[in-house]
């Protein structure tokens, strides 16, 4: 069903975790559909993307997506991560099955929200940049249980 | 496969080496048509004829009760639809439960397209039927209940000997899908006042693509499958000898073993339902605790999804699954687990287990340490699992009495 | 079973020890289920697409095109009454013709009855379909034409390629239920303009209770099983793997030996009409002499009855049927011989040999004689004959040239 | 399918054949629906059975039963005779298929129609015996071929 390239991203993830006083972290998904992923960025004074780390509720691909997106984002400049598209993360890990692309769409907007939210912080206007959808955490109902 | 721990045997199971061992003669050897008028035919009518009487022993009915078919999901649609068909100058109406299999639900919704009328009675929070909605659903153009015996996905059994004597007390017809019961439970038609029982070969150690449909003798019931004059009249198709014979075999083994293997399951189930829930933390029992299946067991696991789970015991190999395996690789959480009341984000962390006589404790603890670890792995990964401990830390204090 | 000589594979072929070999690690070594996410599912998913890929690639199709069944009744079931459903809409008139099999009559038959008309075409009397009156008979509501590819009962080889052409220039879709025929002779649907086809495994030395359909890209089809995602969600089902596997290997040996099957099968058949033509008096060939099965031998012999004539050579040995193996035990004469007009005493009298590339010479020898000798025996038993006789001798020179 | 006694008579059939001046000949059944049988009874002046042959066209049932039917009223009175019921033919016979019983009620009918005729040419009355339905012959239809 998954690439060797997804099953390696999703075995060994890279960069799962935390930043601390991070530049800008973005939450997108929704626990309803089964997937949510946050991305925090580390970005420098010049704009260049330092660390960034990534934590994901949701499938392999989720996973997968989330981890490939953060590799490929790291030391690039805002720019260039801009560049990032969904399409560049599933060509990356060689594919992904049809009924889980979005999740490398899912991958995409958590970027841009983290950017969104480093440029909100900033003050600053990022090109190509719109606000993303608010985002949606795990339901209050699960409280119940 | 040595290497691997099987726990789905509810999507299906190994064939038995016995089944196999009964079916091969009739593919190469008594593979003469059981409808030929010659000796070579003969053999395999006379097998299917032994089988058919072993079948109908099974349930206390009698052997031209039992029609046999290509499976469960067959058997299923060939109920209803040939009922509906059957009994529309009585009424169009019919009531199932909630937690039917899609070989149910979605028969019930394309009946539905043909101008039919479906009643979906609610279960309670382990997924036992509400008898009483049950009752006040009941109108005079009702035509049939069908309610299954066993739920594929939580375990659960249901009060069938209550379901059949309100159905009789009503004079409406009454349809299970034991499809997961039959050949695992002791199962009597009559004391249960069962009209219809769809049974499912693989789900017994049998052949798939093998099934039966149980019909009460006055039962009016057209055919599903039109043609030739097999299955007396009933059901066309050139019989499934060594499929037939397989699935005979099967249940013969299932029932003279009824006891010491439902035995041993639950012993294994038990082990696997106090470990995890003792060892798991923000985890949830699905299903109802005694009233279960020997075999079943599942778990919600708060904060991460199923799939993920899933794969990481596959690498582990350990074959589970997360909903019914019907439904696998949709986005929709099961339909089962939001019936019982379970919020979408938890019902898409579960996990089922289903267990078979032939698995060991060994295995158990292998499966214990596997799911606590990878739920683990998986939580530290969760921006659900990181919200909930900050609001911990932060002192509300919520969410903490989980199971 | 080495001392009978079965010569009834039309009515069901011995399963090939190769398919069977094939399946036997998907009973107990890869009997995960397909639709399942963990690696042990994985080999029996990928054994299934490979499969679906081979039998494509067999008729010309896409192997998104294919979909598996429990049969030829099935298959044939499905096609007729999704179509007739998803295409009501542009009308309710079928046509097919007068010498379907019973899995595509008693469709049409249980179609009627729920507010579809059906045209039989009739055929000419070697069995082959009119095709001024097939077009003659296209509406503007017709949805559907359904011709088989041959005849079970006189071999009889229709104009597929003209019949689909026919459909192509009225815009009308095409099913032709090529159970007969599929892995016996070459086909390419998209040549034939052929929109469906039906093929059952147990036809050509595969596995019973297993078949598929063939459904061109672009028709509109509805499930007719409904339930479980199998079969993309097209066919519900826990997937009979082994019976996949067995189908694909026993087409697999089929395609790659066809033409000397055939060789072989043409020498047998032709050998027995032959000499069962010159040898015995009064009798008459069934169906077409030259578009014809490789495999299909039928003859009517007059004076006597048909089962009475199979009895006596299933005592010595010699396996065969007369009529539709589906309907023997019933009164009434196969209606394919009555459709090319053979009078109902005819009809009863006659004789259906089906060779397989299995079979010897010396086999064709033996069965001969035996025939032989039966006909004079039944004959000198039989009031015709004894009327028959005693009018030729009293001059009246009736019958004589039966042939 | 048939019991032994049934195959027996199917494959040993008694008293095939023909009866030249025949007392009395009755032929019964319809080619179209496939079983024809005719009896020939010879009566002597006590109105003993002496002799009795059959010719039947049909399946192995009617074949037996016709054969059955032969033994059970040879050496009998006319009386007697008319006692053979098609329940006697099928006991003697341990049995028939269920779709195969009309063969026995034939049997019977062959002995009634050959009784008839006997009683006809005699000018006698037999007790309990009514004109059998006209014999149909093989259709004529079947000259077509
Ligand atoms: C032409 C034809 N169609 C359909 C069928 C039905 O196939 P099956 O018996 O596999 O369901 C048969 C065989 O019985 C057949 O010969
Ligand atoms: C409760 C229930 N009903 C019906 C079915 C369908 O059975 P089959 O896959 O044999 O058609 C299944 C299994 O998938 C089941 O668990």
């Amino acid at each position: 069903m998954y690439s060797d390239k997804v099953m390696d991203h999703f075995e060994n993830p890279r960069n799962v975790g935390e930043i601390e006083n991070a530049s800008g972290i973005g939450t997108v998904g929704n626990a309803k559909c089964g997937d949510i992923m946050r991305i925090y960025l580390d970005i420098d004074d010049d704009g260049i993307i330092r660390d960034c780390k990534f934590k994901t509720f949701g499938c392999g691909a989720a996973v997968a997506t989330s981890s490939m997106a953060t590799e490929l984002v790291k030391g690039k400049s805002i720019e260039e991560a801009m560049k990032v598209t969904n399409k560049a993360v599933m060509e990356a890990l060689d594919g992904l099955p049809p009924v889980k692309v979005h999740c490398s769409l899912l991958a995409e907007e958590a970027i841009h929200a983290a950017l969104w939210d480093y440029a909100q912080k900033k003050g600053i206007h990022i090109e190509g940049l719109v606000q993303p959808k608010s985002d949606i955490h795990e339901e209050e109902s699960g409280e119940e249980y | 496969m040595g290497e691997f721990i099987y726990l789905d045997n509810a999507a299906t199971t190994k064939t038995a080496p016995e089944a196999v061992e009964a079916m091969l003669p009739y593919f190469t050897d008594f593979y003469g048509n059981p409808s030929s008028i010659y000796s070579l035919g003969a053999s395999a009518r006379k097998a299917v004829a032994e089988t058919r009487e072993q079948i109908a022993s099974t349930l206390g009915a009698k052997s031209s009760e039992i029609y046999f078919t290509g499976g469960g999901s067959e058997s299923d649609n060939w109920a209803l639809v040939a009922t509906a068909e059957a009994y529309a100058g009585k009424g169009k109406h019919m009531i199932t439960s909630a937690i039917e299999h899609h070989a149910i639900l979605h028969t019930c919704q394309y009946l539905e397209q043909r101008g039919y009328e479906v009643t979906y009675i609610d279960v309670d929070e382990n997924g036992i039927l509400k008898l009483d909605e049950l009752e006040a659903a009941i109108r005079p153009d009702t035509i049939l209940i069908s309610v299954m015996f066993a739920n594929n996905e939580i375990g659960t059994i249901q009060p069938i000997r209550e379901i059949g004597a309100l159905a009789r007390k009503h004079n409406v017809l009454f349809h299970t899908d034991a499809v997961q019961a039959y050949a695992h439970l002791p199962i009597r038609v009559d004391e249960m006042n069962i009209d219809m029982l769809s049974a499912s070969g693989h789900k017994f150690h049998g052949p798939k693509g093998t099934g039966f449909l149980y019909i009460r003798t006055g039962v009016k019931i057209r055919s599903f499958l039109h043609g030739g004059q097999q299955e007396r009249g009933r059901r066309a198709g050139t019989e499934n000898v060594p499929g037939i014979i397989g699935l005979g075999r099967a249940a013969q083994l299932a029932f003279s073993h009824m006891e010491e293997r439902s035995r041993k399951e639950e012993e294994l189930r038990d082990y696997l339902m106090e470990r995890i829930g003792k060892e798991i933390p923000y985890c949830r029992l699905n299903g109802d605790a005694r009233r279960r299946l020997s075999n079943n067991v599942n778990f919600s696991f708060r904060f991460i999804e199923g799939e993920s789970l899933l794969i990481s015991l596959d690498r582990k190999g350990i074959c589970a699954s997360s909903g019914s395996a019907c439904t696998s690789g949709s986005l929709d959480p099961s339909h089962v687990l939001l019936a019982i009341g379970l919020p979408h984000e938890i019902a898409h962390g579960s996990l089922r287990l289903t267990v078979s006589w032939e698995n060991t404790m060994e295995e158990m603890d292998r499966t214990v340490e596997a799911v606590k670890e990878i739920v683990e792995r998986l939580r530290n990964m969760s921006p659900l699992y990181e919200d909930f401990i900050k609001s911990e830390e932060g002192g509300k204090k919520r969410g903490k009495n989980y199971v």
